[in-house]
């Protein structure tokens, strides 16, 4: 696995937390690289709504972690215009519900330069934002909106789901000369895992298959790896062998791994928290009906959120949340197995 | 110490608004004292939902009206049934003075059925369409279009005047920041709609001061970049907030002239109740709980004779035991119905309307 | 065909433009109901960018026909903040790109509040926008990102391919209680097409079979279907039968009439003017995959845009977008047929 | 009648400006010359445009600098080659004041490989990293946040002083509305950028005048809500313009100072070269022809001897000879390649970069 991580030299690792993950890679890329710094709302005194910047104001000042009004089109597009100077900012928006005050800025400018310029401009910007639910935020504040940037030609897209791949990646991202959004997960940050030491540098653009099987292939990205690796581990006591796709990068979307493992299981479920329709499983079960049609067994499917804004009440965000249960469940059905059989 | 400065600029310019009212002399004895429950109700419903999102009985994220007591009070003391009030996600103080009953809120912030939004929207989103509270909204600035399209609604719909209707929509200090303020003072400008635009200036966005946010600092000043009067007042005098505001509504609903009216108060505590406030030095909690709202006007009202201190603990009694009462309703009552989860989504019943539960398949077989 | 226009005591048609079509219709609507104004830049006087609202404010004064300055996000959630009012705010974005400065308003606020506050209030609200490429207008002022939109629930999103839906469906939005996002298309302003007179409302959600076959199915939308009719009828000089499903309304979706097609014909092609991956044609793919699985002869394809920001220059966008002639050779190949065959 | 009166307003508003410099005297006469062979390339150059677009050379949309060349010389008289530039999408005139020839523009606007931008950003996006124009941007409002980003990094990058570096950021007076405007004026006050905002004040955004646009139409006066200074100039002057824009891009470089200029000036003919501006009273275009900056200017060096008859019509013909090349070589430039199509779209190679053209397969079979 993980076989795109450039450099190997490295033989310790420590068990982390995925915010640890984070703040550590901005420490190492402050200190590495002048050119970076860090740009947001609330990164510095406050140390991040999610303190993944903790300490880094107080260690690299305010001129390399710079707080920002509210005020997303602003800053955002400031980082930008920074970006094409030679600077390479690392922005931070609170979450991704509220990049739709920038967005403007992140498609219609960022992602556009470098194209409409004939490359006479790149733009080494990095764009950290958490998305998810789950939290009891009701429903603009709990949104996966990846997909809307997975569409966008010109940025690159990545959602790592371990410690070890959000270290890797968003090294990669900041070493990046094209703006690169990179998409955490509220339910990530405490979520811990092995990390090597020393540098370490992920390939943009490529899957990883985080678990091998024969039977069928589950789809999945950022937080909802976690849960498709669980209920593989867990059918695999049934039996059940699964392989588990990590998309890593939602653009480019590494479809030669994707189509390559369900031509070896014939089967499919794709397992994303986005809104159903025209999510980024929609892509996904269109690559694999195009890409391995002759090796499909069964129809692929999707597990995905209901298509509601989601609710604060407990009981009904739980119910509208895509969950282990509903995978296994679907994972079954695509594999003809009755759920009593279990 | 850069803190505790801006603490004392946060202060100063405060000092200096307090011109309105000076005294709480010449003001009718059952007002003053109507003012003081609400206050009163207000910070006891507040320390109760801390307590309860401590007691994970509250989720999500819960911002608090603690110590912006009196311009809770004051602004909905001028504000009339008729208007309309939009506000962002510090509101629960603002939808109790609604009228909208404490039951219902807390309910709301229990993620319960029965809560003013049916438990969908949480802490940050009370709405109640006939106490014409229109939101709640979570989205620094995401009330400031449509407040004022709503009074785009009202020129349409009725003449100025007296009894005509007018918008408050409230915003923080670092509201002013976002495009959205701009786009729509201009346009409240422009079109002369009957609105005010209040905002409560507590010194703080999150973890951020004015002064270290707002290239301007002095926010009412803003005003003029949309030929609107702007004022300031202390957010501490409930009488000032409540002429303050007043004035503004009636321009607003006589003469359609959009006012920007900036309140200066205090946040007592961190941004929600999960913020420790650890930026915040020492000396600023100190200062702030000296000028605390809700104890110095006990204290003043106390001192003037329009309450007895025995007065005024019954009235702090008799709030606690409201807010008691709406916490057993809030525990009491059910969660919405799994099955009503689509049931909002749509007004117009619409052909196709995707409504399958995570896992089911995306269409019946045909 | 168009079996969901509701009412159809009419009987004389007329040849008009699209661009006629959607006037008429705002004109009619204006009339009949007191609550309806229209909003935008530059739709009064100026007679909107593309002359959609000529001779409006004219007849119906400024308060019916508001002019607004250059302020997306305020004039559009002010229309949003009317509607909760009670009135019924028809506004016009210049082009969806403009929308992305007004998205917050669009996706935060208005396809959400009737939910968040539990159906206290209802949002009567149209957005009306171009889209398309095609006019060398560049990276920045071509895109088609309906997509976005159709992935939002709350929202109802349309799009007409012919001068008689324009009408029919914009009388729809018109009356519709929720926020419909009314999608044109600037190829389309000039396209005529025979418009029955009188009252017109159509049943938003539905598609349409606009031309029936055996032997494939194309889907398309708006600007593409006319594409796609004219490449079905050149098909059918080389004696293939092709059925084309024309979508009308992206959300929601009708799933059904998209299958009951494929599982006729056994093939499908998507005929998309957006950007190939996790775009309108994604979700077409992946639907007909899980609901046609067993009928499907072949892979479904998709013809969409190449996936660069849009350059100026004509040999490049010409190069970029899809035409009739990418959709006539994939046609081909899905059917299997050499195209040295035709 | 609405329209003449905003006329007036606009050039009673221009007349009060006129204030920096009165007259020519005391320029060099080289100075003086030079300054009228630019505007009068810039307007031979644009009505050649608009010719070209005619005979559908020029496609998409094409925005003319039509009676602002004074305010187009005069500014960029005033910014030094170390500099950057942002501009909106009506940027011809001031690509070719940036010293970019009349061929790599005119090439642009034929969308030829030769052009400044590859020919793939037309029009609206004049870019040259050696010119330091950063950029022609067709969102109304899309280049404010950039360029005060770059005033950012020059921040970073080097210390305040004469010999340093700022950010010109030019806009329309309708561009004022937007939130991008407010939000990026904030920052620059806030964090000392060094800056200088222009808007260039030709009275109208499409059909709308200022005055329907913004509630405050003395827009440099919008520059108090970030505490910065705000200027006012004739934009027919172009001696006013140059010294009024040197002054605030010493303000910027030396102090750190962002500053809001404001050039009153006059577009002489529609929005884009498509529009017929229908909407303009007939007296509007005839005080427009009057003040028309290139015969004024043109007048006023013949009479104050700077130049003879002669010499302006040398002049004028030199410019036309200089645009007929640019059409030459723009015409036999070749386009662009189309298998360069995927060219610019990454800086750093990436695995699986989608590069399929419409109807290709989505991927090779494996
Ligand atoms: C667009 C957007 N950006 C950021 C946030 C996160 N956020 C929530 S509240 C807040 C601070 C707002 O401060 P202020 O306007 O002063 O209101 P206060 O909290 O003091 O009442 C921020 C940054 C948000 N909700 N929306
Ligand atoms: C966000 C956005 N909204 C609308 C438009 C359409 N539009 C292009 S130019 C323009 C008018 C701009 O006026 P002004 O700022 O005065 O500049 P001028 O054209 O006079 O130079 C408008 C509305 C756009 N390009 N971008
Ligand atoms: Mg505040
Ligand atoms: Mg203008």
């Amino acid at each position: 696995m993980n076989t795109e991580i450039v450099n190997t030299e490295v033989t310790t690792t420590r068990t982390i937390t995925y915010r640890q993950a984070l703040n550590e890679t901005l420490r190492a890329e402050l200190e590495r690289d002048e050119k970076v710094f860090l740009i947001g709302e609330e990164i510095g005194i406050f140390e991040g709504s999610y303190k993944i910047t903790a300490g880094l104001l107080e260690d690299f000042g305010p001129e390399r972690v710079l707080d920002a009004p509210i005020a997303e089109e602003g800053f955002v597009g400031a980082a930008l215009g920074a970006a094409m100077l030679g600077m390479r900012p690392v922005v931070e928006i609170m979450t991704i519900n509220f990049s739709l005050i920038a967005i403007d800025q992140i498609v219609n400018h960022a992602a556009k330069m470098r194209s409409m310029f004939a490359g006479q401009v790149s733009i080494p910007l990095v764009i950290r934002m958490p998305g998810g639910g789950g939290q009891q935020l009701a429903a603009t504040h709990s949104q996966n909106l990846e997909v809307w940037y997975a569409h966008i030609p010109g940025l690159k897209v990545v959602a790592p789901s371990t410690p070890a791949d959000a270290k890797a990646l968003l090294a990669a991202a900041i070493r990046d000369d094209d703006p690169v959004i990179f998409l955490e997960n509220l339910s990530l940050y405490s979520a811990k895992g092995e990390v090597p030491d020393g540098e370490q540098v992920a390939e943009i653009g490529k899957a990883a298959v985080v678990k091998t099987g024969t039977d069928l292939t589950i789809v999945s990205y950022s937080r909802g790896t976690t849960t498709a690796l669980d209920v593989a581990h867990q059918l695999e006591a049934e039996g059940l062998s699964i392989e588990v796709v990590d998309l890593r990068s939602l653009r480019p979307l590494d479809r030669d791994t994707i189509c390559a493992s369900v031509k070896k299981t014939g089967h499919a479920v794709v397992f994303e928290d986005d809104w159903l329709s025209y999510g980024i499983g929609a892509e996904i079960s269109a690559t694999i009906g195009e890409g391995a049609f002759d090796f499909l067994d069964a129809p692929v499917r999707r597990v995905a959120a209901a298509e509601v804004p989601l609710p604060y009440a407990k009981s009904l965000e739980k119910a509208a949340l895509p969950s282990a249960a509903d995978l296994a469940k679907v994972v079954r059905e695509v594999l003809n197995i009755s759920t009593n059989d279990k | 110490m850069d803190e505790s400065r801006r603490k004392w600029d946060h202060m100063a310019a405060k000092a200096q608004s307090k011109a309105v009212v000076e005294s709480t002399g010449g003001e009718p004895a059952d007002t003053l004292r109507s003012y003081y429950e609400q206050m009163s109700l207000v910070r006891s419903f507040e320390l109760r939902s801390s307590e309860m999102y401590a007691r994970a009985k509250i989720g999500g994220y819960c911002h608090l009206n603690l110590g912006e007591e009196a311009t809770v009070v004051g602004l909905m003391a001028a504000i009339e049934k008729r208007d309309y009030l939009f506000t962002g996600y510090r509101d629960h103080g603002y939808a109790l003075m609604r009228g909208i009953s404490p039951e219902s809120v807390m309910a709301e912030l229990f993620g319960k059925v029965t809560g003013v939004s049916g438990g969908r929207g949480g802490s940050m989103h009370m709405f109640d369409s006939e106490a014409r509270l229109l939101g709640g909204y979570g989205i620094v600035g995401g009330q400031i279009p449509p407040a004022t399209g709503a009074a785009l609604a009202l020129k349409y719909q009725e003449a100025a005047g007296a009894d005509a209707a007018a918008v408050m929509c409230l915003l923080g200090d670092g509201t002013t920041n976002i495009g959205a303020f701009h786009e729509s003072l201009n346009l409240a400008g422009l079109w002369k709609l009957p609105i005010v635009y209040v905002i409560v200036n507590n010194g703080l966005g999150m973890g951020t001061t004015v002064e270290k946010a707002s290239a301007e600092p002095d926010l009412y000043k803003r005003a003029a970049s949309y030929r609107m009067p702007g004022v300031r007042v202390d957010g501490d005098d409930v009488l000032a907030v409540r002429d303050a505001a007043r004035d503004a509504l009636k321009q607003a609903r006589e003469s359609r002239q959009p006012v920007l009216l900036e309140v200066m108060c205090y946040r007592l505590r961190g941004h929600s109740v999960v913020d420790p406030a650890r930026y915040r030095a020492p000396e600023d909690t100190t200062i702030a709980q000296q000028s605390d709202p809700v104890p110095s006007f006990r204290a003043e009202l106390i001192a003037s004779g329009v309450l007895t201190e025995a007065d005024a603990a019954a009235i702090d009694e008799a709030a606690d035991v409201r807010v008691s009462a709406a916490v057993v309703f809030a525990d009491e009552s059910p969660e919405p119905d799994v099955d009503d989860l689509f049931k909002y989504v749509y007004a117009t019943a619409v052909a196709n309307a995707p409504s399958a539960l995570p896992g089911e398949p995306v269409m019946d077989a045909l």
